[in-house]
């Protein structure tokens, strides 16, 4: 393990330091950005302040799930979340997308507080959530027949981004006659059909062979840097996190807070087999081992007889 | 083949037993009527015309009272399960309303309508919308919300949810609704076309009655179990399949 | 001894005045005597008595004249026969105070309602306008006859959009009383002595050869009921009032009841001449299918004329 | 509390609206009642046990002929649905014979049982019957592949694979069932009581009929309402609550 | 790319190639197993002769999902198949399970023609196909229940394998409240429970954090190793199937064929990171890319502008 992953408290903010594994880490609740990247007094594209939201789990009480997050996301930044299975990443996503209420704290978009869902912001569901009463094309159409756009223009958009997914020779399918990893290769197509300012994807490559998901790192790269969107992408492959992200953020198991996080400051384009790649994510797998361990421990410790 | 084959063979001994029945002479055929003398009250019914303009006249107050019943069915079913105050007030009472017989609707389509094509509307109606608006409501209610939460995400609102995601996602409730309904407004019609000497095959099912003719009645039930038949094959069991084409739900085994 | 049950049908209406008291008063009971059980079995309609008594489940009913014939014609003269008569009269025409109706004439182009196709009000509301050269609109003329439940008359006649009705008792007070209508023809007028057949006593041919002496015994008491009737008529409508509020949960208002039973005849001549003559019109109107149905065999009168013999009454014909 | 003030609300307008329209007496009395009248006739109606009575007797008719409909109409749905020989002939007729007012039933009924209760009974079922099959039915055909097949997999077989998945996974399209068969029921109850008098509250509302006392009338009708809604309460609502939980569905939003 | 992926025409059945990435490629329809670990003359468990399956699509055609596959897995075989999105691979498992109906060819399990459904293959299924009505535990405990074991023993067994994927404290949560990863693994623990001898695996660790899947990587082996159950294992991730199987079957596009075996013949227990894992996994990803390659250009191939 290097040194790299420090607490904030230690580095000053501001202060880089290179590293071998091309990453810089900082603790939770000091979210200062490089100077460089993105300059400070820039108004973030997405702020969690100060976000708690528990779950009412039947009687038995309530589930904390997310627990005082703080995380500003700057406008055009690529951020990717990580964390143990459970511990809130999709939370959070409905949360930013207007789909949840948090129980305390605020949702910031672009400084102002978000009203319910909007265009602006389009998650891609862990779920998926394709329509089944539509073909794959309808469901690639739909936001942009919400947003009133012409059928010509709905149209040729689709079977742009159905092409990309490699989808367009099944556009008149219905979703059940696809396999699970087309699935959710349409719910990216919908997702990108729209073309918002803010994508949020839950693990859209969840479900993909490796192939096809290097070919879609590079688009989504691709499209990222040509549109300048800004990205919160959940994931549980680290590899993939430090693949695509400016930043990843390394959630805690249960309840969810921001345990640390990482500047990727590799140059681009990366590649998955990259050797620094690899490096930077066995280090931030690493981190994320002993803290699963740790919880892990305490599941365990908490039953009597196994 | 096969089951045209079926078909014919079920349809024969119903038949058959029917015969067999009648033969025997169990009961006397003032009360179990003889297949022939229902044949014979069917074919007089038609050489007299009267069945056809039942039919006809039946028929066309079926699809607008039913057709109105769905629309506003709808609206009220989805009215109740987007609004915390209707749903707390007419929600609750719906299936009570709904187990209202038509007989208490006639006095007051009577008071409200007198006797026009009006009133047996009115009552086919208030015999039929609420079963749509049941379904409706239990479809909304029933909804997995990541289709709700799929299509707001997707920037759609208010009407638009409604119309392109709520709605056809509810569709396999509110056919169930539709047959019900169905179902319901035939009943209702029945009681209707009793306010007043009206034509449709309500009438001729009561005067069947009221003269004790149970050829009569035998026949008319055959003729709304026809049209039903009919109107199943054509339009709920069209629905029905292409919703499990498309869903890719469970066929019959 | 053995146990017999007779089951008996009956309305809880004024017209079958009998059944009422009959079992207000416990005077079958008594008649009987203790090895018969009286089933007594409330109709709200003569279609489901007919059926009833069809199925078997029913011995013996008060009724009116046209079920009864329903009843006779479709179990082509199997099922049933008339054995009594039990009320007469008791129908009326009645016109809407402000529909402008004083003679005859004024009915062309109304409305006048009939309580059923083809039941005795409509025959006679029919066979009336024929004999005084009207025609109905189904037959190309401007008088619209509307077959409508008699409490929607009432609702009607106050909406103003029917102009008269002939309806029975006591309906045809009640839209004296309570629809503003007066009483432009009393149906009694039309037929000799006053007297046509508005509820008799039907009973099962199975149950007449079975129990002749049942049969018998209830129609002395039929008799001497009606009798008493008519000689305690105060206390005699009285009870029977009584009777249908306890059956039906409410009483005919006074002066309803005083009216409807001053139209009503208690009697237990079955008035066959005038229920023949009903028949025919009703024929003549289109109701009884294409050939008249025999109907002569209908009357058993037999028990009756014995009864009446006994009491050294004057017999039936 | 916010609840209970709306409740309250709701019905304080519904009678105001009621009272205000009586006072303006557009109608007379005797075909648009007053609340008074109503509250009288109701008060009447308990006082003298008849109403009591009645709901009594015409409860325990609906617990059994309802009852009944539901565990065959359950039985028949699965029966049709897993049943190529029965979705073909009797499936077809379902909505058709669901369609057949119970006053073809009713000569039937008295054929085969006579005067008694079973009579009425046999109305009430033939009438809910088909209702609950109905449901059933699509339930089962509208069912996501993927149930049965977990099942199937997991070792669920015939019946079991009813019991344990088919079943539950039907629940949602079962209740939509349960509330219609509710209101069928309630609705050829009432046809069933005009067989003969039999003391419910059918009886109750034809009399009210049959004598135009519109007070009456209005009175059982209301008396109908809240029975209904109790039921709607104790048990459709608590299903419903239940089934949202679990299965983690749209709430009303 | 090493020469050690030859056709089984030019290596002759039985012998065996060392190679540096521990890899014996045997082209499809060659299905000779390697003596020593399994006799040839043992009956199969099982047998996929000369498969193929077709799917009817809307009206426009059929879609072949399998062509002549054959495929033959030894008792106690851990076998893991791998190939592009949309390949057949989930298609295979339901037809092994006795969900599908083949086209023509036979299936045959324990050298009989296998006969519907049947407790002795339990398959967890891609889309998971938990129960929404039941909770944690009852999905648990259903296959128990449908043969009949008694409530202690259910629930112990249920506890058990709650336990093994962490979710014992969840037992009483209904599905729609747990997580994506979590929803896996109580299929996993569902399939597990009914103790089959053959487990049909659909992607069953797609969604799980690296962490957590290591955790279950270990305890699927130990639990195959110590009942010697069958094991057919689909996976998107090649390094996965190294790390797991004795036996990788690569599928090839559309339609799916089986284009090579490889046998694995490091030594157990691998791990995911180990050195020679990811080198035979990059192997196999070679040979699959250059699938995926000539088949995407097929699909582009097909449509006109781009
Ligand atoms: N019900 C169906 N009707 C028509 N086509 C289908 C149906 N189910 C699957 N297919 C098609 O069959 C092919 C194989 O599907 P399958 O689900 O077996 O793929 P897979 O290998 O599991 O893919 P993935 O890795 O994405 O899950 C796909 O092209 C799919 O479109
Ligand atoms: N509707 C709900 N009711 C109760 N608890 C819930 C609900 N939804 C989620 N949870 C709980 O909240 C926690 C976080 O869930 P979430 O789906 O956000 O996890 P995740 O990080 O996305 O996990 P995964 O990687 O497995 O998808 C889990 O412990 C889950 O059990
Ligand atoms: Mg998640
Ligand atoms: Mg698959």
């Amino acid at each position: 393990m290097t040194p790299t992953a420090r607490n904030a408290a230690e580095a000053p903010a501001g202060h880089r330091t290179a590293s071998r594994s091309g990453l810089h880490a900082r603790a939770s609740r000091s979210l200062v950005v490089l100077p460089g990247r993105a300059p400070v007094s820039t108004t973030p594209k997405v702020s969690l302040n100060d976000i708690c939201l528990t779950y009412g789990v039947n009687t038995k009480g309530r589930l904390i799930a997310l627990d005082h997050i703080n995380l500003h996301v700057q406008p055009g930044e690529f951020l990717c979340i990580v964390g143990p299975s459970g511990c809130g990443k999709s939370t959070l996503l409905h949360l930013v997308a207007g789909l949840h209420r948090q129980t305390t704290g605020e949702v910031l978009i672009d400084g102002k507080a978000a009203q319910g869902t909007g265009t602006d912001r389009i998650l891609i569901f862990q779920e998926l959530g394709l329509f089944p009463w539509l073909t794959v094309q309808q469901n690639v159409e739909f936001g942009l027949r919400m947003a009133g756009v012409s059928k010509a223009e709905r149209e040729s958009k689709a079977a742009d981004y159905l092409r990309l997914v490699h989808l367009h020779q099944f556009r008149d399918n219905y979703i059940h006659q696809l396999s699970g990893g087309m699935r959710q290769r349409v719910a990216l197509a919908r997702a990108l059909a729209t073309e918002p300012d803010v994508l949020l994807m839950d693990e859209p490559f969840a479900a993909l062979d490796a192939q096809t998901r290097d070919l879609l790192h590079d688009e989504l790269e691709r499209i990222w840097a040509e549109t300048g969107r800004t990205i919160i992408f959940v994931t549980h492959n680290v590899r993939e996190a430090v693949r695509l992200g400016d930043r990843v953020v390394l959630l805690t198991f249960r309840p969810g807070k921001v345990k640390r996080e990482y500047h990727v400051d590799l140059p681009r384009p990366r590649h998955l087999e990259d050797v620094p790649v690899a490096t930077a994510a066995r280090e931030i797998l690493g981190e994320l081992r002993e803290e699963i361990n740790k919880s892990l421990e305490a599941e365990y410790g908490n039953e009597t007889n196994r | 083949m096969k089951r045209t084959a079926r078909y014919v063979l079920f349809y024969s001994v119903l038949i058959a037993a029917w015969v067999i029945l009648a033969k025997l002479k169990v009961w006397p055929p003032y009360i179990f009527p003889t297949p022939w003398g229902v044949g014979e009250a069917l074919w007089a019914g038609f050489a007299d015309h009267s069945f056809w303009i039942a039919i006809a006249v039946s028929m066309k107050r079926m699809l607008i009272g039913y057709g109105l019943s769905v629309v506003f069915g709808m609206i009220l079913g989805l009215g109740i399960a987007n609004s915390k105050f209707l749903e707390e007030t007419v929600g609750g009472l719906l299936v009570s309303l709904q187990s209202l017989p038509s007989i208490c609707w006639l006095p007051i389509a009577v008071l409200w309508f007198g006797l026009t094509e009006k009133a047996i509307l009115f009552v086919v109606v208030m015999g039929s919308l609420l079963s749509v608006t049941i379904s409706m409501e239990t479809g909304r209610k029933q909804l997995p919300k990541i289709y709700s939460m799929a299509g707001r995400n997707l920037g759609a609102g208010g009407f638009q949810l409604l119309l392109h995601v709520t709605l056809p996602a509810s569709l396999p409730y509110i056919v169930t609704g539709l047959k019900q309904g169905w179902a319901f407004a035939w009943r209702s019609l029945i009681s209707g076309e009793m306010i007043f000497v009206s034509l449709g095959l309500g009438q001729l099912l009561m005067m069947g009655r009221d003269l004790n003719d149970m050829s009569q009645v035998i026949a008319v039930m055959i003729l709304i179990i026809a049209l039903g038949y009919i109107v199943d094959g054509l339009v709920f069991k069209t629905v029905e399949k292409r919703l499990q084409e498309r869903w890719g739900l469970a066929p019959a085994s | 001894g053995q146990q017999t049950t007779i089951r008996v049908g009956a309305f809880p209406n004024i017209t079958h005045p009998q059944a009422m008291i009959g079992k207000a008063n416990g005077w079958f009971e008594k008649a009987m005597g203790p090895q018969v059980k009286i089933d007594w079995k409330t109709f709200n309609a003569g279609p489901s008595a007919i059926e009833t008594l069809f199925a078997g489940a029913l011995d013996m009913t008060y009724i009116g004249p046209n079920p009864a014939i329903n009843g006779y014609v479709r179990s082509t003269g199997e099922a049933l026969r008339t054995i009594a008569g039990a009320t007469s009269g008791g129908a009326a025409l009645v016109v809407r105070q402000d529909a402008g109706i004083t003679n005859i004439d004024d009915f062309h182009g109304k409305r006048i309602a009939s309580p059923q196709m083809g039941n005795t009000q409509d025959v006679a509301l029919r066979a009336w306008l024929r004999a005084h050269g009207m025609k109905t609109t189904d037959k190309g003329g401007d008088v619209q006859v509307i077959p409508v439940a008699n409490p929607d008359q009432l609702t009607l006649f106050l909406k103003k959009q029917l102009d008269a009705a002939w309806a029975p008792e006591p309906w045809a007070s009640r839209l004296v009383h309570e629809a503003n209508g007066r009483v432009f023809l009393d149906e009694r007028s039309l037929w000799p002595q006053g007297q046509f057949v508005t509820a008799q006593l039907v009973v099962s041919t199975k149950f007449l050869n079975e129990h002749p002496d049942l049969v018998k015994t209830w129609l002395r008491a039929h008799v001497e009921l009606t009798n008493w009737i008519n000689s305690h008529l105060p206390e005699a409508k009285n009870m029977l009032n009584a009777q249908i509020r306890k059956e039906t949960g409410k009483s005919l208002p006074g002066e309803v009841l005083d009216d409807s039973f001053g139209r009503l005849e208690v009697t237990y001549d079955p008035l066959k001449s005038a229920f023949l003559k009903a028949a025919q019109s009703a024929f003549d109107a289109g109701f009884l299918g294409r050939q008249m149905p025999d109907l002569s065999s209908m009357y058993d009168l037999k028990l009756l004329n014995e009864v009446l013999a006994e009491k050294g009454k004057k017999v039936i014909q």
